[in-house]
C-alpha cells in the first residue's frame, strides 16, 4: 500500500466525507472520530509520501493507469508534498478545534459540516496534488464551493459576503479555466509537465495567446488567494464566518492559491519566461509592496480581532507573492517557506481568535482584557503565533522573513525590504496592543475596570479539544522554525531544475 | 463534397444557421439581463441555453449539448425560476 | 600567540541556568521564601560558571561552543572573550545583589505579581548574558530581541496607565530600531560576506564594502541598538523609569542599557574592526554623535526634579561616554570605555537602590522633597554619595578609573574638543549629583520634611545598596580584575 | 463562400468574448443577485463556447464511432481476447503508450483505419461536461445563498442588503 | 463602480480579442488542440484500449476518470453546501419576510397531472436508456442522471414537493447521492486493493470474467452508473430545497 500513499493522502478525507454524511444520518456523535480518523489517514499518508519524495526524488502515481498526457498525474515533489502534508496537518488540527465549536455555532447540522470541511480540504488536496491544469479547475471549485457554504453558514453578514465571494471566486476560477483554454488551443495537452515540454519545444513563449494565458491564469489565481487590490471578498468572509471555518480556510485557501500560483509560473510556463521575458518583476513586486502596506496598515485600523487577522492574510499574501517575483532563490526559498510558516502562524492566531469568541462571546479586540491572568496558556500561544508573525527568532516567521529580505537585497527591491519592516512593525503594534489588553484588562482611563473584569471574570482556560490545537500549532510553529534547515533544503532541492543561479534572473 | 462524410457535410452548410444562432444568442443574453421581470429573464435564460445547445449539436458536440440541454435549459432554468418565486420578482435594474 | 579556543559548554549553561530558573520559580510561586531562594542559587550558580571561566579567559585564551547551524552558515553559537566576561561579570554579580535588594523592596512594597517579577527577570538576565557571550551577531540580535521583549512585563509591572504608556514608549523604540535598523542591516552583512557573521577580532568587512555603504551600516548599527540610549534615541530610557526601582537598577542602569552599548562595542570592534573604522576615518563621526548625547543628556539631567529620570538622563550621558571611547579607537579609549561598563554599573546601581529605598521608605519621588532626608536615613545616603562620586568619576570610587582612561584615550588621539566634552560633563555630573547628597545631609533642621520616625528601607534593600556602594569604593582600591581584562580585550581587538 | 465561412466560423471566437464580456459585466454591475447570477452563468457559457469551437475539425464529424467500425473493432479486439492472455495484452497496450512521442496508433495493428482528422476532437467536449456541471452547481449554490440573503434581508438588491447592514442593526 | 466595472471588462476583452488573432484557423484540422497527439490517441485508440465507440464517454469514465470522479463530487458538494446553507431543520422561528406560501394555491388540475402521469415514465425510461447506451449514443451518467433527476422535478412542480418527496424522502436523496459517490470511488479503491492504481480498471479482469480492456467497457458503465445516482440524488436535492426555501415542506 505504500506506492498508493500519494492517493490516499486525498482518498482519506474524501472517502471519510461521504461516510459522514451516511453515518451522520444516523449516529451524529460517531461524525467526531472519523473525520480525525480520515484526516489522521491523510496526515500519515503525506508523512510517508514527503519521505518518498525526500529519498527517491519526483513521485510520479499516474490515475487510471494512464501515463501523461492522456491520463491525470500525481507528479509529487518537494514542493508539492510539503504543501501537501501542511494542508492536511492544518486540517487535522482544526478538525480537533471544531469538536466543541460546531455543536455551538451549527448544532443542526453536524455532519453536514463536517461532511463540507472535509470536502473543502479534499479540493485543497487535490489542487495540490495533481499535474493535470484542467483537474485543477474541478478541486478548485470543489474547495471553492465548500467555501462559500462554509461562510455562508455564519452571521448574516456572513451571507452577504459568501454571495461576494462566490461571484469574485467564480471570475477568478473562470479566468483560470480560460487561461487553461487558451494554453490548450495552442498545445493540445493539459497536463502541466507536458504543457512546458511543447510551450518550450515549440517555442510558443513569443505567442500572444500564451501571453494571454499566462496573463488570466495569474489574475484568476490571484483574485483567488486576495492579492491586493483583488481582495475585496476576504475580509468579511473570515471574519463573520463561523470561527470553525475561520480557522479552516484562513490559514488553508489563500496558500493553496499561492501554491498554484508558483506552480504555474515555475512549471507550466518557463522561470525564463515568467521571470526574464515578461520582466515584470518590478510592477509585481511593487504591487506586493502595496499589498503589504495595505494589508497591515488596514489591520491597524481594525476593531475586530478576526477583521484585523484577516488584513493580515492580505499582508501576507503580499510577502509570498512578492517573495516569488524577486526571482532569485532566496526570494523563491522565502515565499514557499513562508508558505508553510504562515499557515501555522495564521492558524495559531485564528485560533486564539475563536477561542476567545468562544470564551466571551465578543469579537472585539478588547474582548482579550484580562486575559493573562484567566488563560495563561492560550495567550502562550498567540504570544508564539504573534511572534511569529512579527518575525522574532526563533519562530517560524523569523526565517521566512529572513529569506524574503535576503532575497530583496539581492535582487535590489528596497521598497519591498521596507514594506516587510513596516509590516512587521505594524504588526508588533498589534500584538503588543493585544497583549496590552490582555495584561492590563479594560483601559485605565475608564476607571471602574476592575468591576467589569471582575464581573465577567469567572471563565479560565479552554476546555481541551480548543486548547490543544492552539498549543499543537504553537509548538508547530517553533518546530518548524527550528528545523528551518530541513524544509528549506527540501525547497531548494526542488529548486534546482530551474537554475535560479543563472545571471539572466539578477 | 463527396469526400466528406454525411455528418460533415451537414456542419459544413449550417453555417447561415451558425450565424442566426449566433446574433440570436446574444440578444437572448442581453434580454435575459435587461428585463426587469426575473421570471422572464430566467424563462429568457432558458432560451439562451437552448440556443447554444443547438449551436454545439451544429459543431459536431453532441455529449455537450445533451448535457447543455439537460442542465442548462432544463434544472438551471428550474433552479432560477423556483429562487425568483420564492424571493422577489421584481428587479431594479 | 593566542591559545587555541577551548570547547566547553559553560558558556550556553551561564546564560541558560536563569531561563531554567524560571520553572521552579513559577511552580513555587506560592511560597515566596522558596521562590525567592532559587532565584538566590540561580544567581549564585550563574557568577559561579562564569568565573569559573575567568582563569581560562584571563589566560588570553577564549571559550566556545555552537549551539545549532540554524541556516548554513549561521548558527547559535557562544564565545566567552574578554570582553564579554567583563560585561558578564558585572551582570551576573549584580544579579545576586539585585535579587536581594528587590526581596527588600517588593515585600517593603507588598507588590502584586511578585512570582511573575522574578521569572522574567530571571529571563532577562539569560538574555543579558547571552549577548555577552554570543560568538556572531545573529546571536547577539537573538538574545537582544529576547531581552527586549521580557523586559516588557517588567517595564508595565504596575499595570496603570503610565505603566502602560511607558512600556509602549519602550517597546516602540527597542523593536522599531532593532527591526527597522538592526535586522536589514544584518541581512546586508549576510549577503555581502556569504554567511558566517562570526566576531573577528579586527573585524570582516574590511574589504568587503565600500565606505558609503560602511558609513550607512555603521550609523544603523549604531542607532540600531537603540538600548544604548544615543539620542535621538533615547527617550524609552525615562519612559521605562515606571518600573519598580529593582528592574531600573539592574536594568535600566545595567543589564538592558549595557546590552545596547556593548552591542555597538563588538560590532565596532569585531563586525568593522578598529582598524577599518579608523582607515574610514568614521571613528570621528560617532564621536561627534556621542558628544552630542553626553552634553545635551546632562544638561537635561539638570532639570529633572524626579530622582529617577535624573538618573535616567545621566545613565544616558553615561552610556556615551563608554560609545565615545569605543569611537576615539585608541587603545586607552578603548580599555577606558569597557571599564566604564563595569565601573558605572556599579555606581549607577548603587544610585537606583538608594533612589528605590527612599521611595520605599518615604514614598518619594522628587528631590525638592527629599531636603534633610539625610539625617533619617543616613546608610542610604552615604550610599548615594559614594555611587555619585563614582558617576562623576571623583577619587574614592570605582569610576575615577574609567575616566581617566578615556580622558586619557582623548589626550593620546589628539582630539581636544572631546576631552573638552569630558571635563565639562564630568562638571555637569557634579552639578546634579551634588546639590542632593549636600541637601540630605547639610540643610537646616527646620527645612527638613521629615517626621522622625522615618526609618532606613527593608534591612534587604540597605544591605544591597551598602554592598554595592562598598564594591565601588572597593574597586577604586582594587580596579585590578577589570582593568586587567579590559587591558587584554583592548590589546586584542586592537591586534597590539 | 469560402471566405464567408472563415469569417463566420471565427465568428464564434468574437461572439464568445462579446458574451464574455455580457457576462461579466452583468457580474460586476448588476444590482439584482438573481441578475449576477444570471450574468454568471451566461459568463462560464461563454467560456464553454471557447472550448467547443476550439475542438471543431472542418470536415469532422461527432466523436463516436460508426456501428460498423465499433463493430470490426470490437470483433476484432475480441478475437484477440480470445488467443493471447488478457493481462498480457492490457500491458502491452500501455507499454506502447509509455514509449512515448511517435504516434502511438501504429503500435496497433488495424487502428489505422481510424482517420483522426475524420472526427472532432473529444477532449475539449469531456472538459466542457465537467465544466457544464460545475457552472450548474455553483448556481445552485448561489442561489440557496441568495435565498437565505432574501430570508434574512427580505430584499435580493446588493443596494438595499448594504444599506441596511450600514444601517448597523447586525 | 459602474465605470470600473466596463473598464475591467472592456480590458478583458481586448486582451482575448487579442490573443484570438493568434488563433489557429477556424476549424483548421492540423491546430495543435487537434492535432497534438493527446487528442488523435483518444480518437484512434478509445476502441482499441477501452472497447468504447464513444470516445467522449470513454474519455470522460476511463482517461479522464479522475476529473470524473471530481466532477461528480462537485455535484454531490453542491448538494451538501445547499443543504447546509439553507435547509432548516424543524422548530426554528421563521422568519416571516420568507414566503412560506405558493403563489398561486394549488388546484389538482387533471390535464397536467394527467400529463404528467404519463410522461414521467416514459421520462425515466429515457433516463435509463441514456445512462445505459452512454458507451455508443451520446449520453451518460450525467445526462441521465439529469434527466431522472428532472422527472421528480416535474413530478413535484405538477403536484407539490410532497408528492415527490414520497418517492425519494429527504434522506433517502442523501443515501443515493453517497451510494453514486461509492460506487465510484469504491471502483477506484478495489483497484487500488487488486494491486493496481486508483481507478485502473484493467486489473478488475482478475474479478470479472472478461479481459482487461473489456474490463475498462464494464466498469466504465458501473461508474456512470454511479454518477447517475448521485446526480439524480442532488439534482432533486438541491431543487427541493430551492423551491421550498430549505423547509422541505412545500414547493413553488
Amino acid at each position: 500500500m505504500i506506492d498508493q500513499a500519494p492517493a490516499i493522502v486525498l482518498l482519506a478525507p474524501f472517502l471519510t466525507a461521504v461516510l459522514v454524511v451516511l453515518v451522520g444520518m444516523k449516529y451524529e456523535r460517531a461524525c467526531f472520530p472519523l473525520v480525525l480518523l480520515g484526516l489522521s489517514f491523510s496526515v500519515a499518508a503525506a508523512v510517508q509520501t514527503i519521505l518518498q519524495v525526500v529519498e527517491a526524488g519526483t513521485l510520479r502515481y499516474y490515475m487510471g493507469g494512464w501515463p501523461p498526457p492522456f491520463g491525470i498525474e500525481f507528479r509529487i515533489d518537494g514542493l508539492n508534498a510539503l504543501v501537501a502534508l501542511t494542508v492536511s496537518t492544518v486540517a487535522l488540527i482544526s478538525a480537533v478545534y471544531s469538536k466543541n465549536r460546531v455543536p455551538e455555532e451549527n448544532g443542526d447540522k453536524i455532519s453536514i459540516y463536517y461532511t463540507l470541511l472535509l470536502l473543502v480540504v479534499t479540493g485543497l488536496l487535490g489542487m495540490v496534488l495533481t499535474g493535470d491544469a484542467f483537474n485543477l479547475y474541478v478541486l478548485l471549485e470543489v474547495s471553492a464551493l465548500t467555501s462559500y457554504a462554509l461562510i455562508a453558514m455564519g452571521t448574516r453578514r456572513a451571507t452577504v459576503a459568501a454571495f461576494k465571494y462566490a461571484i469574485i471566486g467564480t471570475i477568478g476560477a473562470s479566468f483560470y479555466l480560460l487561461g487553461v483554454g487558451y494554453l490548450y488551443i495552442k498545445t493540445g495537452s493539459l497536463n502541466m509537465f507536458d504543457i512546458h515540454e511543447v510551450l518550450v519545444a515549440e517555442d510558443l513563449h513569443r505567442s500572444t495567446t500564451v501571453l494571454v494565458a499566462f496573463i488570466l491564469i495569474t489574475v484568476g489565481v490571484w483574485i483567488k488567494m486576495a492579492f491586493f487590490p483583488l481582495h475585496a471578498w476576504l475580509p468579511n468572509s473570515y471574519t463573520f464566518a463561523p470561527t470553525t471555518t475561520s480557522c479552516l480556510l484562513g490559514p488553508l485557501v489563500t496558500k493553496v492559491m499561492v501554491y498554484v500560483m508558483i506552480r504555474m509560473m515555475l512549471t507550466v510556463f518557463d522561470p525564463v519566461y515568467t521571470f526574464v521575458q515578461l520582466n515584470w518583476g518590478d510592477i509585481v513586486v511593487w504591487m506586493a509592496v502595496i499589498a503589504i502596506l495595505v494589508g497591515s496598515l488596514s489591520a491597524l485600523a481594525q476593531t475586530d480581532l478576526r477583521r484585523m487577522l484577516a488584513f493580515l492574510i492580505v499582508a501576507e499574501v503580499g510577502y509570498m507573492v512578492g517573495g516569488v517575483w524577486l526571482a532569485n532563490t532566496a526570494g523563491l526559498v522565502g515565499a514557499i517557506y513562508h508558505l508553510i510558516a504562515d499557515v501555522f502562524m495564521t492558524l495559531c492566531v485564528f485560533l486564539f481568535a475563536g477561542i476567545v469568541f468562544a470564551k466571551t462571546g465578543k469579537r472585539e479586540i478588547t474582548a482579550t482584557h484580562g486575559l493573562f491572568a484567566k488563560m495563561p496558556l492560550t495567550m502562550a500561544g498567540l504570544a508564539v503565533g504573534a511572534l511569529s508573525l512579527i518575525g522574532i527568532p526563533p519562530t517560524a516567521g523569523f526565517f521566512s522573513k529572513w529569506y524574503l529580505i535576503q532575497g530583496g537585497m539581492a535582487s535590489g527591491h528596497w521598497g519591498y525590504v521596507v514594506a516587510l519592516l513596516i509590516s512587521s512593525l505594524a504588526m508588533a503594534v498589534l500584538f503588543f496592543r493585544i497583549f496590552e489588553y490582555a495584561l492590563f484588562g479594560v483601559k485605565p482611563a475608564e476607571g471602574h475596570g476592575d468591576h467589569h473584569a471582575g464581573d465577567q471574570g469567572k471563565f479560565s482556560e479552554a476546555s481541551a479539544s480548543i486548547l490543544l490545537p492552539l498549543m499543537g500549532t504553537a509548538s508547530l510553529v517553533l518546530l518548524i522554525g527550528i528545523f528551518n534547515q530541513s524544509i528549506v533544503s527540501i525547497i531548494t532541492d526542488f529548486l534546482v531544475q530551474f537554475n535560479l543561479a543563472d545571471p539572466m534572473f539578477r | 463534397m463527396e469526400a466528406q462524410g454525411p455528418e460533415g457535410e451537414i456542419v459544413s452548410q449550417l453555417w447561415i444557421f451558425d450565424l442566426i444562432l449566433l446574433i440570436f444568442l446574444v440578444l437572448t443574453a442581453v434580454i435575459s439581463l435587461k428585463v426587469r421581470d426575473l421570471l422572464s429573464a430566467a424563462m429568457i435564460f432558458g432560451v439562451y441555453s437552448f440556443l447554444i445547445c443547438l449551436l454545439w449539436t451544429g459543431m459536431a458536440a453532441v455529449d455537450v449539448a445533451f448535457t447543455e440541454a439537460a442542465v442548462g435549459a432544463g434544472v438551471s432554468a428550474v433552479f432560477l425560476i423556483s429562487t425568483v418565486l420564492r424571493t422577489s420578482r421584481r428587479s431594479s435594474d | 600567540m593566542t591559545p587555541p579556543a577551548i570547547i566547553s559548554i559553560t558558556p550556553v549553561l551561564a546564560s541558560l541556568v536563569s531561563l531554567l530558573a524560571v520553572i521552579p520559580i513559577i511552580l513555587l510561586g506560592r511560597r515566596s521564601n522558596l521562590r525567592e531562594g532559587t532565584s538566590f542559587v540561580a544567581g549564585i550558580v550563574k557568577f559561579g560558571l562564569i568565573a569559573s571561566m575567568l582563569p581560562t579567559i584571563m589566560a588570553g585564551s577564549t571559550i566556545e561552543y555552537t549551539l545549532w547551524e540554524i541556516i548554513p552558515n549561521l548558527a547559535i553559537a557562544f564565545r566567552v572573550d574578554a570582553l564579554g566576561m567583563i560585561f558578564g561579570l558585572v551582570a551576573s554579580s549584580l544579579w545576586i545583589i539585585t535579587t536581594l535588594y528587590s526581596i527588600g523592596y517588593m515585600r517593603g512594597l507588598k507588590e502584586h505579581a511578585q512570582t511573575r517579577f522574578f521569572s522574567y527577570f530571571a529571563v532577562s538576565l539569560a538574555a543579558t548574558v547571552g549577548v555577552a557571550f554570543a560568538a556572531n551577531l545573529f546571536t547577539l540580535f537573538l538574545f537582544y530581541e529576547m531581552l527586549s521583549l521580557a523586559t516588557y512585563p517588567l517595564v508595565t509591572h504596575h499595570q496603570d496607565k503610565e505603566a502602560r504608556s511607558g512600556g509602549r514608549t519602550y517597546l516602540t523604540y527597542l523593536l522599531t530600531a532593532s527591526i527597522l535598523f538592526v535586522l536589514p542591516s544584518l541581512i546586508y552583512i549576510f549577503i555581502k560576506t556569504g554567511g558566517g557573521l562570526d566576531f573577528v577580532a579586527g573585524g570582516f568587512l574590511e574589504g568587503r564594502i565600500g565606505g558609503t555603504e560602511a558609513l550607512v551600516l555603521l550609523l544603523l548599527l549604531t542607532f540600531g541598538f537603540a538600548k544604548a540610549g544615543i539620542m535621538p534615541l533615547h527617550s524609552w530610557l525615562p519612559a521605562a523609569m515606571v518600573a519598580p526601582t529593582p528592574v531600573s537598577a539592574l536594568l535600566h542602569a545595567v543589564a538592558v542599557v549595557k546590552v545596547g552599548v556593548f552591542c555597538i562595542l563588538r560590532v565596532y570592534s569585531g563586525v568593522f574592526g578598529i582598524e577599518f573604522l579608523s582607515d574610514l576615518n568614521l571613528g570621528v563621526i560617532v564621536t561627534w554623535i556621542a558628544a552630542f548625547t553626553v552634553v545635551v543628556s546632562s544638561l537635561i539631567a539638570l532639570t529633572q526634579d524626579n530622582l529617577k529620570r535624573r538618573l535616567a538622563f545621566s545613565t544616558i550621558g553615561q552610556l556615551s561616554y563608554i560609545v565615545l571611547g569605543m569611537a576615539l579607537l585608541t587603545p586607552k579609549g578603548v580599555t577606558g570605555s569597557m571599564m566604564h561598563i563595569a565601573m558605572h554599573a556599579w555606581g549607577k546601581i548603587t544610585l537606583f537602590f538608594c533612589a528605590g529605598a527612599i521611595f520605599q521608605a518615604t514614598g518619594k519621588k522628587y528631590i525638592s522633597e527629599m531636603v534633610g532626608i539625610g539625617k533619617r536615613m543616613p546608610v542610604t545616603m552615604a550610599a548615594f554619595f559614594i555611587g555619585s562620586l563614582s558617576v562623576i568619576g571623583i577619587p574614592l570610587a570605582g569610576g575615577f578609573w574609567s575616566k581617566i582612561y578615556l580622558l586619557w584615550g582623548t589626550v593620546e588621539d589628539g582630539q581636544y574638543a572631546m576631552l573638552a566634552v569630558l571635563l565639562i560633563s564630568s562638571l555637569l555630573n557634579a552639578a546634579y549629583f551634588f546639590p542632593i547628597a549636600f541637601r540630605a545631609f547639610f540643610c537646616k533642621p527646620e527645612d527638613s520634611l521629615f517626621e522622625a520616625k522615618v526609618e532606613e528601607a527593608h534591612p534587604c534593600a540597605v544591605v544591597a545598596l551598602s554592598l554595592t556602594a562598598v564594591v565601588t569604593m572597593f574597586l577604586f582600591i582594587y580596579p585590578e580584575p577589570f582593568f586587567a581584562l579590559a587591558d587584554a580585550a583592548a590589546q586584542h581587538l586592537m591586534n597590539l | 463562400m469560402e471566405l464567408l465561412k472563415a469569417i463566420v466560423g471565427g465568428m464564434n471566437y468574437w461572439i464568445f468574448i462579446i458574451l464574455m464580456m455580457i457576462g461579466l459585466y452583468a457580474m460586476i454591475t448588476k444590482n439584482n443577485l438573481v441578475k449576477k447570477l444570471i450574468g454568471m452563468s451566461i459568463f462560464q457559457t461563454s467560456i464553454l463556447l471557447f472550448f467547443i469551437s476550439l475542438a471543431v475539425k472542418e470536415g469532422a464529424t461527432i466523436p463516436i464511432l460508426h456501428h460498423d467500425q465499433a463493430h470490426a473493432k470490437q470483433g476484432d479486439h475480441g478475437e484477440g481476447g480470445k488467443h493471447s492472455d488478457p493481462s498480457h495484452k492490457g500491458k502491452e497496450a500501455a507499454s506502447a503508450i509509455e514509449e512515448g512521442k511517435e504516434k502511438p496508433s501504429v503500435s496497433h495493428a488495424g487502428s489505422s483505419k481510424i482517420d483522426p482528422d475524420r472526427f472532432t476532437n473529444p477532449l475539449p467536449h469531456v472538459l466542457m461536461l465537467t465544466a457544464i456541471v460545475v457552472g450548474v452547481s455553483t448556481l445552485g449554490v448561489a442561489l440557496s445563498i441568495t435565498q437565505k440573503l432574501y430570508t434574512e434581508f427580505g430584499t435580493i438588491e446588493e443596494n438595499e442588503i448594504l444599506d441596511q447592514l450600514k444601517s448597523g442593526d447586525d | 463602480m459602474k465605470a470600473l466595472g466596463f473598464i475591467a471588462v472592456l480590458g478583458t476583452g481586448l486582451l482575448l480579442l487579442a490573443a484570438s488573432r493568434d488563433f489557429p484557423n477556424w476549424g483548421d484540422p492540423d491546430s495543435p488542440a487537434s492535432s497534438y497527439r493527446l487528442s488523435r490517441h483518444f480518437i484512434t485508440e478509445t476502441i482499441n484500449e477501452t472497447a468504447v465507440p464513444n470516445m467522449v464517454t470513454a474519455v470522460l469514465a476511463d482517461y479522464r476518470g479522475y476529473d470524473t470522479l471530481f466532477e461528480a463530487v462537485v455535484i454531490f458538494t453542491a448538494g451538501i453546501a445547499v443543504i447546509g446553507i439553507l435547509r432548516r431543520y424543524g422548530s426554528r422561528n421563521s422568519i416571516p419576510s420568507a414566503r412560506e406560501t405558493p403563489l398561486t394555491p394549488k388546484k389538482p388540475d387533471l390535464i397536467v397531472e394527467s400529463t404528467v402521469r404519463l410522461l414521467i415514465p416514459i421520462i425515466q425510461i429515457f433516463a435509463l436508456y441514456v445512462i445505459a447506451h452512454g458507451h455508443h449514443s451520446p449520453g451518460g451518467g450525467f445526462q441521465g442522471g439529469v434527466i431522472f433527476g428532472a422527472s421528480f422535478i416535474l413530478l413535484a412542480l405538477a403536484r407539490d414537493l410532497k408528492a415527490a418527496q414520497n418517492w425519494v424522502a429527504e434522506k433517502r436523496t442523501l443515501i443515493l447521492a453517497c451510494c453514486g459517490i461509492l460506487i465510484y470511488a469504491g471502483i477506484g479503491v478495489l483497484c487500488q486493493f487488486l494491486g493496481d492504481n486508483f481507478l485502473d480498471y484493467q486489473i478488475l479482469h482478475r474479478i470479472l470474467p472478461t479481459d482487461p480492456v473489456m474490463a475498462r467497457y464494464h466498469s466504465i458503465l458501473v461508474v456512470e452508473i454511479g454518477v447517475a445516482f448521485t446526480v439524480t440524488a442532488i439534482m432533486f436535492s438541491i431543487y427541493s430545497n430551492l423551491s421550498s426555501n430549505g423547509k422541505m415542506k412545500e414547493g413553488i
